[in-house]
């Protein structure tokens, strides 16, 4: 290992030194850190919420809280998983580590916004955080708001709306920031084909941050006019339309899903050519579908909405164009599967999280289909069929997708090992866990399991027991791979630049990276996945 | 670092992605204008007869006005003539400051007639047309902030010319303010009929 | 019967089949080539990768082919869909509203209930709409769920098919009571039907007019009549009494007249009890409706007073239905219904011994929880020991009410 | 920086934004004349594309967009088109509520 250069955690580019030094930091890694750290202690708080929801669930009527106390449990649930851990991880946590140095850039074009956007983020989040103490108790709605029981209800959802305006805000500006650094900071000889595919997802999620989140922020901005001034906009008293709010908010709420989405597939598109050792599959139509969901994803948001009273024309549209999502998705998939088609294969924790993710996201993906058909929607809809399928997307996508980046990539920035072996043991408790927990919850909602119901009819208690059982386990898996992390990357092996082989930008810097990224120039015209003469520098 | 932060068309890009999201933003309120519109027309016409044509047409002027101002300005700074820079941004500031009060004699007058928000004498009207004050309020409201905002950031780059921060090499940061202001000129553009001349 | 009928249910089946046949197949053979590839081409096995860039050829087939399959998925969920809302045109026509946490339909005849009664072998298209927020009505035998709106009108229908129970479900998150916002569609013979629907509900059945009226309009969603709180203030002991109301934002004393409650029901936003939310919605009554309400009310609401509903009031207050049934099934104790006068095992210092749960021991068992403990349960309960004399005796008495 | 430096800085002649700028006032007259004439459903229309006109005008020149490379006038395009987009899509809703 030769460092000849200081790296980022010793040298912060300021005077000032300890914590002040990193929180006046403009550079993107140590901000990155800062990020993760952050959505690490949310994780944590949101899934002890969702522990509490299923050990209520265990048994019908009151297990361990009141109706109430439920309801106000599963909003939180919802809005610190959605808002707070899972639309920042991947790219404002992950992306801000990597993708500066992955074009072979020295930081972000706008570092400064950056850091203001991770204090927005700190700011919303204390805001969600204050909703809960104040007014009239924690909000009860549901993280979709919808009207008109979100403009009634007196518990304190006027708070937390401002907390999701600022917080998109945060997402906003980080999203502005990598489209802008990916313009024009990518090193000489980094063509638009030669962005490793990480990066590309990037840019996809970026332009749907800016597009779609300001339609979110002008939504939850009127939900706190509703509820302030009283306007009536939804109001069905006052000439509202209750239904236009429900347009309103998935406008920018199924892209939103895309913005969590994205990311994860490309972490899994640059760590499975890596543990090939072999190019990624089509290349090119990898980029491009990314490209593709963004857009198509834009155009489908109704399709939440099957059954809320929508004219059958709308519900023929929006049904047809989910499909058309679907192909783009597929074609990833299939893309990564030939990846490993003659390829040397090493199965390393990485590559383990990230077929995890292949197949939960297909276990996911593949229900989609039910829900995007308007027939079997309406039977499916609102029922636990829809809760099982989001957890596999968004968890068992996004979630396996940030851990296999983090035992991707974490230990680049940590410069220490964690114990592979565990690693693995952790992912086959967690990937038993996942689908005990989630896959009962399909056959249920085949069932006629309405979602947020605090209290269920006798014939549902199987799957609900099962699926209790389920989260313990998960719980158990998680705290194993967390803990394994946390020893690794404080008392690890010490790494070298290139543990895994890999070939893009990132591995070609001393480990832990120095402060502007690299020693010396970069050679960016390499492809990002020709492992030809690269061997792994442990 | 520092070679990023006089990276011209970075910055610009970086402030057009700024405004698709503000486009965005009143996008929201347009979609819910045109459902309203498609569901009220005959109350928003009654409403929009209520609203002063003569105020807004005024208005209109003024902001189509600054908006030259300040693209003046920024042809002024290029050209050298700071002086005539500053005095063409002091001039936009001052277009925004009587489109506020404008605003303000409008909103006072409705006030007066007790049409506000949620009072009294709107829930008696129509449906459509408390639908369409709400917007009226709302919409003109959120711009209203937006002028402030404008004008605030423009008399920061006023102090910014005066401090040699902003001058004919590095001018970006005015042309920034500058597309700011535009997009709040754009929004009226679309406000003004929307609500004065609706029929 | 008319075979086209159970087309709607029918036919979104054959979609969910057809979806999920071929979701099975895909997801079976990625995973297996998956594995397959994981095994065959492992480092050990094949220790130098080709140099596969992509193939053109193989991603036109799997881009082109799942477009076809998603085009004929589309299809049959939408025939479905198309079956679900192709009402025929002589279905028979009930109206139904949902509130804050009920339901209530009204037939053509203007007769209402709380469960929806309907003829068999008949289709039945159900008009919904809501005046509060937004409520969902699935009936998941049906295949049928469809959002009820404030200020607009949705509709479903559905085949009733033979005589049967189907349960009715709110799928719309509406607030604190919403898991219990249950009903059934109850399908009878069509002469039975007639029969019922014909019928003047408060000569054959309701004991109690006024109750029969309010159970109606669903006033006992929000208001109980033993005391506790929901939504609204209870309706236990109302009439005559002094009650803090604010109007226009001053407190105000009234009582709890004729004139009061009446305005209460037609104007609920008027005078709104102190603490209390301004929710209700304002409740269209005829005045012979409201006469037997105000009459229940005058009788301090009759049926509340049925033996131990103040031991009931104890029992949710100190928390005892948190852990102990009252029907039987178990929770973390054993369940209050039939507990009095059984024989239990009982375990005493380790020992095993049979005790039978007579008043004494009960009243011992709620002050030392631990001295025995039924055997088969932990010994988590608290004591209970500052429980007021009174209370206790309510609580006894509720619990031998629970046979 | 691989999209550096394409052009010169494009400046805009203060003759071409008073010109730009009269164009604007008479566009606002003509819309307030025309206002005053009941056309039925055109009057949003026209209303419509005499402001889609100005605001044209307002990016072109005001905005510099017209001198910008084509990549910034895609997306500007691109950002507008989608608000179109979710404007006439929520119509495939709102236009045939209650058939």
């Amino acid at each position: 290992m030769s460092n000849n250069s200081l790296s980022f955690w010793e040298d912060s580019g300021s005077s000032r030194s300890g914590i002040m030094a990193w929180l006046t930091t403009t550079d993107h890694k140590r901000i990155g850190l800062m990020y993760m750290y952050i959505i690490l202690a949310m994780f944590i708080a949101g899934l002890c919420l969702g522990l509490a929801i299923r050990l209520e669930l265990i048994a019908p009527g009151r297990t361990i809280m009141d109706a109430q106390t439920y309801n106000t449990v599963f909003t939180l649930h919802g809005v610190i998983m959605i808002f707070i851990v899972v639309i920042p991880s991947i790219p404002a946590a992950i992306g801000n580590l990597v993708l500066p140095i992955q074009l072979g850039a020295e930081d972000v074009a706008f570092p400064r916004l950056n850091l203001f956007s991770w204090y927005l983020y700190v700011g919303g989040t204390l805001l969600a955080l204050v909703s809960l103490f104040t007014g009239g108790g924690a909000p009860d709605t549901g993280w979709t708001f919808y009207v008109p029981f979100s403009e009634f209800t007196t518990t304190n959802v006027s708070v937390a709306v401002i907390a999701v305006f600022i917080l998109g805000f945060s997402s906003i500006l980080t999203g502005l920031n990598f489209i802008t650094t990916i313009h024009r900071l990518r090193a000489p000889g980094m063509t638009w084909t030669k962005i490793p595919l990480f990066t590309w997802s990037l840019y996809a999620t970026g332009w749907i941050q800016v597009l779609a989140t300001p339609v979110l922020g002008i939504t939850v901005l009127l939900i706190f006019a509703e509820r302030v001034l009283g306007v009536g906009l939804f109001d069905p008293n006052k000439g509202g339309d209750p239904i236009l709010y429900q347009h309103l908010f998935w406008i920018y709420s199924h892209p939103a899903v895309y913005i969590m989405i994205l990311p994860a597939m490309g972490v899994v598109s640059d760590i499975i050519p890596v543990f090939a050792r072999k190019p990624i599959f089509g290349y090119k139509a990898i980029a491009f579908s990314s490209l593709m969901i963004a857009f198509a994803g834009s155009l489908v948001w109704a399709h939440h909405m099957f059954t809320s009273g929508m004219s059958d024309t709308a519900v023929l549209i929006f049904s047809l164009l989910t499909f058309v999502v679907a192909i783009p998705s597929a074609i990833k998939v299939f893309n990564w599967t030939a990846t490993l088609y003659k390829g040397s294969i090493s199965v390393e924790p990485p590559l383990l999280y990230a077929l995890g993710f292949i197949f939960l996201f297909s276990v996911g993906g593949l229900t989609g289909l039910i829900l995007g058909s308007a027939g079997t929607d309406v039977h499916v809809h609102d029922t636990y069929f829809v809760v099982s399928h989001f957890h596999y997307v968004i968890f068992g996508g996004t979630g396996f997708g940030m851990f296999a980046a983090a035992h991707f990539w974490l230990p680049k920035y940590y410069g220490r090992m964690y114990n592979k072996k565990i690693a693995k043991i952790a992912f086959y408790i967690l990937f038993v866990g996942f689908n005990l927990l989630y896959f009962p919850l399909f056959i249920i909602g085949l069932e006629g399991m309405p979602r947020r119901y605090y209290d269920y009819l006798p014939q549902y208690q199987e799957g609900h027991v099962i699926s209790t059982v389920g989260s313990w386990i998960l719980a158990v898996g998680i705290i194993i791979m967390l803990v394994n992390l946390w020893r690794g990357f404080t008392k690890g092996e010490k790494v070298g630049r290139n543990p895994w082989g890999a070939a893009t930008l990132e591995w070609a810097t001393p480990t832990p990276p120095p402060l502007l990224n690299f020693d010396e120039e970069p050679d960016a015209s390499r492809k990002p996945y020709d492992f030809r003469g690269i061997t792994p520098d442990e | 670092m520092s070679n990023t932060h006089k990276d011209y068309a970075g910055a610009k890009l970086g402030m057009w992605l700024f405004l698709f999201t503000e486009v965005l933003l009143f996008g929201g309120m347009f979609v819910l204008y045109a459902a309203y519109l498609h569901e009220y027309r005959a109350d928003f016409h009654v409403g929009g007869k209520q609203l002063d044509v003569f105020i807004g047409t005024l208005n209109t002027v003024v902001l189509l006005f600054s908006s030259f101002a300040i693209a003046a300005a920024i042809t002024f700074i290029q050209q050298g003539k700071k002086k005539l820079a500053v005095n063409f941004t002091y001039l936009t500031i001052a277009c925004a400051g009587i489109f506020v009060i404008n605003k303000t004699i409008e909103w006072r007058a409705k006030f007066h007639h007790g049409i506000w928000p949620d009072s009294p004498h709107l829930r008696e009207m129509s449906h459509g047309e408390n639908i369409f004050f709400g917007l009226y309020f709302l919409m003109t409201g959120l711009h209203a902030v937006h002028v402030v905002i404008g004008a605030i950031l423009l008399s920061v780059m006023v102090w910014f010319m005066k401090k040699d921060v902003i001058n004919q090499q590095d001018f970006v940061k005015l042309e920034n303010a500058g597309l700011y202001w535009h997009i709040v000129d754009l929004i009226w553009i679309f406000l003004f009929p929307l609500f004065y001349l609706v029929l | 019967m008319d075979t086209t009928l159970i087309d709607a249910v029918s036919k979104v089946d054959t979609a969910f089949k057809f979806i999920f046949g071929i979701s099975f197949i895909i997801l079976f053979l990625i995973t297996a080539v998956t594995l397959y590839f994981l095994y065959r081409y492992s480092r050990k096995r094949n220790p130098e990768p080709s140099q596969i860039e992509g193939n053109l050829v193989a991603e036109l087939i799997w881009t082109i082919v799942p477009c076809i399959i998603v085009g004929a998925m589309f299809w049959y969920g939408w025939v479905g869909y198309k079956a679900l809302r192709e009402a025929p045109a002589d279905s028979y026509e009930v109206k139904c509203t949902a509130r804050m946490w009920s339901w209530k339909f009204e037939y053509p005849n203007g007769k209402t209930s709380d469960k929806l009664y309907v003829p068999a072998d008949t289709p039945i298209k159900v008009d919904l709409t809501s005046v509060d927020v937004i409520h969902s009505f699935y009936v998941a035998a049906f295949r049928v769920k469809m959002d009820t709106v404030p200020g607009m009108h949705t509709y479903v229908w559905f085949n009733s098919g033979e005589p049967a129970e189907y349960e009715i479900q709110c799928a719309e998150y509406c607030g604190v009571r919403h898991s219990y916002m249950l009903s059934k569609v109850v399908v009878v013979p069509k002469e039975e039907f007639d029969k019922w629907l014909n019928a003047s509900s408060s000569a054959t059945e309701a004991p109690n007019e006024g109750e029969e009226v309010m159970k109606k309009h669903g006033c006992f969603d929000c208001h109980t009549t033993d005391g506790t709180e929901l939504v609204g203030p209870s309706f236990k002991d109302i009439y005559g009494r002094d009650t803090v109301v604010m109007e226009n934002g001053k407190e105000k004393t009234v009582k709890a007249d004729d004139a009061y409650i009446e305005k209460s029901i037609l104007e609920p936003g008027a005078d709104i009890v102190k603490g209390y939310e301004d929710m209700m919605p304002p409740t269209e009554v005829s005045k012979e409706e409201l006469a037997k309400m105000l009459e229940y009310f005058k009788g301090g609401g009759k049926p509340a007073v049925r033996a131990g509903a103040k031991g009931a009031e104890v029992a949710e207050r100190e928390g005892c239905t948190g852990c102990h049934s009252v029907d039987g099934s178990e929770m973390v104790g054993p369940s209050f219904k039939g507990l009095m006068d059984r024989k239990t095992t009982v375990l005493k210092d380790g020992k095993k011994m049979e005790v039978t749960a007579n008043v004494e021991y009960i009243i011992s068992s709620i002050k030392h929880p631990s001295e025995y403990v039924v055997d088969g349960f932990e010994p988590s309960m608290p004591e209970y020991e500052s429980l007021s004399d009174d209370d206790m005796k309510a609580l006894i008495e509720y619990i031998s009410t629970l046979k | 920086m691989s999209e550096n430096h394409e052009h010169q800085h494009h400046i805009l002649s203060i003759k071409t934004a008073g010109i730009i700028l009269v164009l604007l006032l008479l566009l606002t007259g003509t819309t307030v004349a025309v206002s005053r004439i009941d056309l039925g459903f055109l009057n949003v229309a026209v209303a419509l594309t005499l402001a889609v006109t100005k605001a044209l005008l307002v990016i072109l020149f005001f905005m510099h967009m017209k001198y910008e490379n084509r990549f910034m006038q895609m997306i500007v395009f691109l950002c507008f088109l989608l608000l179109a987009i979710f404007i006439g899509m929520t119509f495939f809703d709102l236009a045939y509520r209650g058939g």
